[in-house]
């Protein structure tokens, strides 16, 4: 994005594509423009616009931390025009980005507490940046406990980067929906799995991101767990074109996903229309 | 996408008009496009090898081959990608041979139109997709409906092929019209003689199972998977302890009952067995006429019957059978001859069917094979036979010709000749039709060895004299009015569909012509296949014809069904229509069009209802795509967007 | 896209064919095989059936330049897939007297029927519809402004 | 209030306890304006009107809004007031198993034209002050402020009114009124369809581009159409397949008016209402009202007449050859 | 100079002429007779500014055209080796000086609406921005309302010359025009002679009058709060919007609606990124790309119309509605829907409406 037009991509190359499932693909990506990749600055949580010129632009949260900046990492659920020919690029290949939008997940005000994540399928990917950005600062935070779920064992992400993770000091609790043979870890939902782990919302701020339905039951177990409002962290989804408050589409109310949030809190959220 | 473009030279055969060089040069322009070369003849080994290599080289996920016609090597070229690890739909061949290079000598034209062939082909892959063809499971049992002489064949057929055959017959018994017949032509050979044993042998093997009097009331599911809801009408008898032994329809006092093997000449019992020969040879009670079942009082079947097989609370009953095929041997009908007020059929007892003339020629009919008029039992010395009745005649809709009649009449002339030999028989008739093997002679030894007086034209009106019946026509040989006093006059009635035909076809899902006669797949080269796979045609119901034509068909039928058996597993065309869900609107248009019955309605938990293909029945002929106006259901392989895209490109 | 203006400077004339699989596609083999001249201005589109044809593809073509459109299919009674050329018979027909109300030539558009075996008859087909769009000239296109127009008083 | 109106709220009353809700009109914002309305209660039946401001066809509520095909759990049904064009309309809907006719209730209202507001405000010089408007057998009475004024009511009534050959509803369950006679015999020719068949070739075109050049694309036109059945997955909108660009420009334009007409082919029952909606004051009903002349022309059919046929298009007589 | 011209009707012809050497100037005009279809086109010598009866559609595709090209893209294959590529982008801006001739004091100040959304916020749209800098309004004093017109009901009025640089006052026998900010007085005083102190004066007496009328019976603003109350009060929404065919017409014609869609097209190698008019009473305008809709069916859409003018807006811009009170949207409503009528309704109770 530069400075005199919000609408003007940067040129940007896919350097690295990693397929993590049958339908959802990360690619890793650098601005043409060594001097602006090394400006670039962004805050976890915020977005990125991804255009594949000829097809159009989608909305994409920036899933690496800033703390690591060799590359801008994308993960693409295959959904709709421009997420279909995402995924069809090859490395080598040319997009534009605009980016960094929106709001971030308060990072600061989260220091000295434990941290509790819970995230289903693709969206996975917002709360990997967070998680990224708190190990890269571990000492900052406090306990630090990742309960994700998907359908089947084939639709994580970031499987080959659990261990890692571990290492770095996050406690991991992965979920499928159903039985699945030779699956080691729990069955569940995320939101059942997440009552029955029961983590202490003392001194604890929770930060999930889902699927709607999935986000629903989980704010409900959260609260049923004592969590307060101001306690629990999301992001939202909304169809979104301009990315920059004007086109108008994605508002909850006055409120504007795409420069207002994508980050809440579970405290702004209720103060708004609901019309989610 | 990166695509790689192989122009081929064909030898000289493009190369001759086409400047490939220069379409290779500007492929490259193209989008998507990272490679592009010309061969010397790409379909050979090392032109194919080329392909593989640049594949793996080039890292390219589709390919496009301007070549010959695709009806021509494409199934090649798929197979070379496909080895080097493409899906073999992300392929597309530009036909710059046959329809281009070979068309024209403007060689500079030709380029151009070999490069727009091209630039459309690059369009149109970079819209394909990878598809997958499936494997549906065959349940290996064969529906046969209709025990006529065609599905008895192809009963037997298959269960000799070791298919489990389920067999249904709406009439009590197999046998169908050729079980009433008394000789056929032109052998003069019996016809029971010939037909009993095969119906025997329905009877006794044991992977057929019979539902006679029985119907089918439901269809559902596709090829390799029917489900068949079958009524068993009610028999009044349970037929597994009746074992024909006929006490009780000697003792039946009801006797009036319709004789409908008979022809209604001469009545039978309201308890009977329909013929001798019958298969099953079970008795069942005719409710219309039993004494019990409408008036309360009787029930004398009941106390003799050895076996206590009688069961007057009998009602109908729905069965349901799964098979993988089904076999349509439904039959026909015959003409009603009262259509014709002129000829006074039903009026005169003495005006009767070629059909109740053969059962008076039975040995095992009404008189004991005796010819004998219905009116006072006389025997008939001048015969009149009058052809084309319901046939070939557009005032009452039935313009075909029924293929059989002036062979039977032939028959049963000769017939009539043999039993009274001092009879005079005089065929009306409008033009014979004998072109089967020995037909024409057959014809011609009735004429010259039996003395049958054919007279070329239409009666016009049969009035009757005293005991006798005056036919009034013309012969138009002879330019002469006839007048003829008959003793007896049989109508040749044609051959219609079966009254059942159009509700079973609808049942099956199968279309029928305007004359109810069911529609085969192709009219010369798939005739026992119908347009819903799985479901293959026999006999009559598909169009008259004869009986060596019948059990042919029924054998081809079979045939058919034994080689669609021969796999576990049917491989499924991807190339089919799916339906973007979140699109349709549940109009179903696509359904009503669908010439296959492939597209069935569904409705979705919240409500709302969907069209879905059953991709093993789908065709991929995308007349539903075509009729979809939101374009919810895509033929895969043809899709709107890559038929635009080619139009598209050439406009740019 | 065209416009009235650049129709006058000379270009290729461009025919786009809509070709069932089974009979005319192959028909057009068949004539190639024959080595039967054809003009060049043709450029097929390979489908299933005519039945696949939504008659907005035909009018897309138009719309979007194309100088003649020609469909052909297998003969009525004939279809590979029993019906499918009766509704694209219908449907073709309604638009082919539709075409002349919205101010296209319906010249331009042509359907036909060619089984796989009239190499020759597909020979005399194109080349007859070819010269019939070699005597329209070139597709001028629809005007992307208008100026002037003529009122048309209906009561 | 008329004769019409009354019978009509009286009819109501009567049966209101069987029906689930009625869709009628009352009265707009001024007195040329009439806005559809649900009768949900008893109460709400004295705010129905029926007269020459009628214009609405509210059998488009039938399939896309209420989805009446499925029987109501309680078995009521839905009462809808047809003119006779309208009921052309829901005979379409049943036959292509939008509507299930036994979910409705048809009050049918023989219709002597609805006004055209655009050819009223050219009568009436100050169209702001209208107080009343009123069609009194041929004429129409016009209140305003300066006092009342007549007109033939045929200077006023909408373009199809003026050729309508169906006026009195062709299905319903009760009829409120006497039924009228038909302006136009009913294979008597198009007159709107003859004007521009009388232009030349090239006048025709450069006819539609005029009118076509003022389309804004709002879609008005079809979402007023009763057999716009696609509702929100229209290929105008959707851009997987793409038949439509986003460029405003005339061939897209063209083509929209080419997809709307061409998919309305054998099922547009001659309502007007793509035409009346139409913000920038196209003739939209006049391209479909072509194609209806061709398929009556060729294949005798006339859509929303008979509830047991099958759309022309949707079926075929391998006999035909003439075509 | 008093910053004020006399244009006699029969001079009008003239001024225009002599402006369009300068501008790009936009005037209402007869598109259609037929139909009586009057829009703002764009002023050729011979065309007759339609200055007595109100446009259908207003003039905001002037300063945001309904299709606008943000930037135009090709790829360029590297020539040695195919699979490498380049994009070209070149942004194109279409901002040449602009004049709007007798727009109504609400088409003007449906402007203001988007001024406040394209230029105010976070980011600037550089090409509103462009186009507005480069733009002026003559606006004409309104003389007609209708029953569906009610600017006096938004804090407007027929003779408020919010935006405008220039006032156009019909008088006897012609117009005076005034000019009312610096670059309007500037191009006033270049384009004519100054009217008699008589005809000054009655043009006075003309504005005066005019800002005296109150068009319109009830003051919508100040309903932000109501709509909240009301949100989720579906029963309320359903009986506003039952007749509603979500044709979006309404905000086609709107003044104030700006919402947009962007969208490529290519063909080959290149193609453009352009935005392009939306409406917010499309089902697909919220259809996220895994199937979810915010706002699925009419009643969301609708009542997101009414609240993003009369509750969101306010809210988020000091208490300002999105509303002109042109009526556009009332008196091209194919069914009748009267915002003014649904807002008024916002603040009743359902006892009131029982």
């Amino acid at each position: 994005m530069t400075e005199l037009n919000p609408y003007r991509p940067e040129m940007a190359t896919v350097i690295e594509i990693v397929e993590e499932t049958h339908n959802i693909r990360t690619l890793r990506v650098l601005l043409n423009d060594p001097e602006k990749m090394k400006a670039f600055s962004f805050q976890p949580g915020q977005v990125g616009q991804l255009s594949v010129f000829g097809y159009g632009e989608s909305t994409f949260v920036i899933n690496s931390p800033p703390t690591r900046r060799d590359y801008l990492q994308f993960s693409i659920m295959q959904a709709g025009e421009v997420a279909g020919r995402l995924h069809q690029l090859n490395v080598g290949d040319q997009i534009g980005v605009r980016a960094p939008l929106g709001n971030y997940f308060p990072y600061e005000n989260m220091k000295g507490r434990d941290i509790l994540f819970v995230g289903g399928g693709i969206a996975m990917a917002p709360l990997r940046t967070l998680l990224l950005f708190m190990l890269d600062n571990r000492k900052d935070y406090g306990d630090i406990t990742l309960i994700y779920g998907a359908r089947t064992p084939n639709d994580f992400c970031y499987t080959y980067e659990f261990d890692d993770w571990k290492k770095a000091g996050a406690s991991l609790i992965l979920t499928v929906d159903n039985e699945a043979p030779d699956w080691p870890h729990r069955v569940g939902v995320v939101p059942k799995v997440l009552a029955e782990e029961a983590p202490n919302p003392k001194n604890r701020i929770a930060v999930t991101c889902g699927p709607p339905i999935m986000i629903k039951f989980a704010l409900a177990a959260l609260k049923q767990l004592g969590y307060a409002d101001e306690q629990i962290y999301t992001t939202l989804e909304k169809r979104m074109k301009c990315g920059i408050g004007i086109c108008g589409r994605c508002n909850i109310g006055e409120k504007y996903v795409c420069i207002d949030g994508p980050v809440f809190s579970c405290a702004q959220l209720s103060a708004m229309l609901p019309e989610l | 996408m990166r695509i790689g473009v192989f122009i081929c030279q064909c030898g000289t055969n493009i190369a001759g008009t086409v400047d490939t060089r220069a379409v290779a040069k500007k492929a490259m322009e193209f989008p998507d496009v990272v490679f592009a070369v010309d061969y010397m003849y790409t379909c050979s080994e090392p032109g194919q090898k080329e392909i593989q290599d640049a594949i793996s080289s080039h890292r390219l996920q589709g390919v496009v081959v301007a070549a010959c016609s695709p009806r021509m090597h494409e199934p090649t070229f798929r197979r070379a990608v496909k080895k080097a690890g493409i899906n073999p739909y992300m392929f597309e061949q530009a036909n710059i041979r046959e329809h281009c290079s070979w068309i024209g000598t403007d060689r500079e034209a030709n380029t151009r139109k070999a490069i727009d062939m091209v630039r459309m082909s690059v369009e149109k892959l970079r819209r394909n997709q990878a598809l997958f063809s499936t494997q549906v499971a065959v349940n290996k049992r064969v529906l046969v409906i209709g025990g006529g002489v065609a599905g008895i064949q192809a009963a037997l057929d298959c269960s000799d092929g070791g298919l489990e055959v389920v067999m249904v017959e709406r009439e009590p018994s197999i046998g169908g019209k050729m079980a009433k017949l008394d000789k056929t032509f032109p052998t003069i050979d019996c016809s029971s003689c010939i037909l009993g044993p095969k119906m025997v042998d329905v009877a006794q093997k044991e992977n057929i199972r019979l539902y006679a009097y029985s119907e089918v009331e439901a269809i559902s599911g596709y090829i390799g998977n029917f489900k068949v809801d079958i009524r068993k009408k009610a028999t009044y008898v349970d037929w597994n302890a009746c074992t024909g032994c006929g006490e009780c329809t000697q003792k039946c006092p009801s006797k009036k009952a319709f004789d409908h093997f008979n022809e209604g000449l001469g009545a039978t019992t309201a308890i009977n067995i329909p013929f001798p020969q019958a298969i099953p040879k079970k008795a069942r009670i005719d409710s219309d006429y039993c004494r019990y079942l409408t008036g309360g009082k009787c029930r004398v079947c009941e106390k003799i019957c050895p076996v206590k097989a009688i069961r007057f609370d009998m009602k109908d009953e729905i069965v349901t059978e799964e098979v993988g095929a089904i076999i349509v041997a439904s039959g026909y009908d015959l003409f009603d001859a009262r259509v014709y007020g002129e000829y006074g059929g039903g009026r005169y007892p003495d005006v009767i069917s070629a059909m109740q003339y053969e059962r008076i020629l039975s040995a095992s009919g009404p008189y004991g094979g005796h010819i004998r008029r219905p009116s006072d039992g006389r025997e008939p010395k001048e015969i009149v036979f009058i052809s084309c009745v319901g046939s070939r005649d557009i005032s009452v809709d039935r313009p075909y010709c029924s293929g059989i009649c002036c062979m039977y009449i032939a028959k049963q002339a000769i017939m009539t000749r043999d039993h009274i030999p001092d009879s005079n028989c005089y065929v009306s008739y409008m033009d014979i039709r004998a072109p089967g093997k020995g037909y024409d002679e057959f014809i011609r030894r009735a004429q010259e060895e039996y003395g049958v007086k054919y007279i070329r034209g239409r009666v016009g009106r049969i009035y009757p004299r005293g005991d006798r019946l005056v036919v009034q026509g013309a012969d138009t040989l002879l330019g002469v009015q006839v007048e003829i006093e008959a003793d007896l006059v049989v109508l040749a009635t044609g051959v219609e569909c079966s009254a059942g035909a159009r509700p079973l076809a609808e049942k099956l899902r199968i279309s029928y012509d305007q004359h109810g006669f069911y529609m085969e797949s192709h009219p010369k080269l798939r005739p026992v296949e119908t347009n819903t796979a799985g479901v293959f045609l026999a006999g009559v119901c598909q169009g008259p014809k004869d009986i060596p034509a019948s059990v042919g068909q029924g054998s081809a039928a079979a045939s058919k069904v034994q080689a669609l058996f021969s796999r576990d597993t049917i491989e499924t065309d991807p190339q089919v229509a799916h339906v973007n869900e979140n699109m349709c609107i549940g109009c179903g248009k696509c359904e009503q069009v669908c010439p296959f019955g492939a597209i069935r309605m569904k409705t979705l938990r919240d409500g709302s209802r969907k069209s879905e293909v059953l991709e093993t029945v789908c065709q991929g002929c995308g007349l539903c795509n075509a009729t979809c106006p939101n374009k919810a259901i895509q033929l895969r392989h043809s899709t709107d967007d890559q038929i635009l895209a080619e139009i598209n490109t050439l406009f740019d | 896209m065209s416009s009235k203006s650049d129709a006058k400077q000379e270009r290729e004339i461009k025919i786009v064919g809509f070709l069932c699989n089974w009979c005319s596609y192959g028909g057009a083999d068949t004539a190639g095989v024959c080595r039967f001249r054809q003009p060049t201005d043709l450029r097929i589109i390979r489908i299933p059936c005519t039945g696949r044809i939504d008659p907005l593809m035909i009018v897309k073509s138009l719309i979007q330049g194309a100088d003649g459109v020609l469909v052909s299919g297998c003969h009525p009674n004939d279809c590979h897939y029993a019906v499918g050329n009766f509704y694209a018979r219908r449907r073709m027909e309604v638009l082919k007297r539709f075409l002349p109300y919205m101010g296209f030539q319906s010249d331009r558009f042509r359907y036909t029927w060619v089984s796989a075996s009239e190499g020759q008859i597909w020979q005399q087909v194109v080349t007859d519809f070819s010269e019939t769009i070699h005597r329209l000239g070139p597709n001028p296109g629809l005007h992307q402004t208008v100026d002037s127009a003529p009122a048309v008083s209906w009561f | 209030m008329d004769d019409k109106t009354n019978a009509l709220r009286e009819h109501v009353k009567g049966i209101f306890s069987n029906l689930e809700l009625v869709l009628g009109w009352e009265p707009g914002y001024d007195p040329l304006h009439t806005r559809p309305f649900y009768v949900r209660t008893e109460s709400d039946i004295d705010r129905l009107t029926a007269n020459c401001l009628s214009f609405q066809n509210l059998t488009r509520y039938l399939a896309k809004s209420m989805n009446a095909v499925d029987p109501a759990a309680d078995g009521r049904k839905i009462g809808v007031c047809v003119k006779g064009c309208d009921s052309r309309s829901l005979v379409a809907l049943i036959q292509e198993k939008f509507v299930s006719r036994d979910r409705v209730y048809v009050i049918g209202l023989p219709c002597r034209g609805t006004l055209d507001a655009r050819r009223i405000r050219a009568l009436v010089p100050d169209p702001a002050r209208i107080r009343s408007v009123n069609a009194e057998g041929d004429e129409l009475v016009v209140e305003t402020d300066r006092g009342i004024s007549r007109f033939a009511l045929d200077r006023a009534i909408a373009r199809k009114c003026l050729q309508c050959r169906y006026p009195n509803p062709v299905i319903h369950d009760v009829l409120i009124g006497d039924p009228v006679t038909p302006r136009l015999k009913i294979d008597a020719e198009n007159p709107s369809v003859a004007a521009v068949e009388a232009l030349s070739l090239e006048d025709r075109l450069l006819f539609w581009e005029n009118q076509l050049d003022r389309c804004i694309r709002c879609f008005a036109c079809r979402n007023a159409c009763p057999l716009c059945v696609c509702q929100n997955h229209c290929i105008m909108e959707t851009r997987m397949p793409k038949w439509i660009t986003q460029y405003r420009n005339m061939n897209e334009k063209f083509m929209f008016h080419m997809i709307h007409a061409l998919h309305l082919a054998g099922r547009c029952t001659e309502c007007g209402e793509c035409e009346r909606v139409c913000p920038v004051g196209i003739p939209v009903a006049l391209i479909k009202e072509k194609i209806n002349a061709i398929i009556y022309e060729m294949l005798d059919y006339e859509s929303g007449i008979d509830p047991e046929a099958v759309p022309p298009l949707l079926t075929f007589s391998p006999k035909e050859t003439g075509i | 100079m008093s910053g004020k011209i006399f244009v006699a009707h029969d001079a009008l012809s003239g001024l225009l002429d002599d402006l369009s050497k300068k501008f790009k100037v936009w005037i209402p005009q007869m598109m259609d007779q037929a139909s009586g279809h009057i829009a703002f086109g764009v002023y050729a010598p011979g065309k007759k500014p339609e200055l007595t009866r109100r446009s259908r559609l207003s003039p905001k595709k002037i300063l945001f055209p309904s299709m606008d090209t943000l930037f135009k893209f090709t790829y360029v294959k590297d020539p040695k080796d195919p699979v490498r590529y380049t994009i070209d982008l070149k942004e194109s801006f279409d901002n040449g000086p602009t004049l709007v001739f007798g727009a109504r004091p609400c088409d003007t100040r449906g402007f203001q609406t988007f001024d406040q959304v394209f230029l105010k916020g976070q980011y600037k749209d550089v090409y509103y921005e462009r186009r507005r800098q480069n733009t002026l309004f003559a606006t004409l004093v309104c003389q007609d309302s209708d029953t569906a017109c009610f600017c006096s009901s938004v804090g407007s009025g027929p003779a408020d010359m919010t935006g405008s640089d220039m006032a156009v006052i019909p008088i006897e026998g012609g117009y005076v025009i005034e000019g009312l900010t610096d670059a309007g007085r500037k191009l006033v005083e270049t384009s004519g002679s100054a009217p008699s102190p008589e005809q000054a004066a009655a043009a006075e007496q003309m504005k005066r009058n005019t800002a005296a009328l109150k068009i319109g019976e009830d003051d919508l603003t100040g309903y932000a709060d109501d709509l909240t109350r009301r949100f989720t009060d579906m029963d309320f929404w359903r009986e506003q919007v039952s007749p509603c065919i979500t044709c979006g017409v309404c905000t086609w014609v709107c003044p104030t609606c700006y919402c947009f869609s962007i969208t490529d097209e290519a063909s080959g190698m290149s193609g453009e990124r352009m935005r392009s008019w939306d409406s917010c009473m499309f089902y697909l305008y919220t259809l996220e790309a895994r199937g979810h809709n915010p706002r699925p069916t009419k009643m969301e859409r609708y009542r997101n119309r009414v609240g993003h003018k009369f509750s969101y807006f306010p809210k988020k811009y000091d208490g300002m509605v999105s509303c002109c009170g042109c009526g556009r949207c009332i008196r091209t409503c194919p069914v009748s829907i009267d915002i003014r009528k649904v807002v008024k309704e916002l603040k009743e109770t359902a006892d009131d409406r029982a």
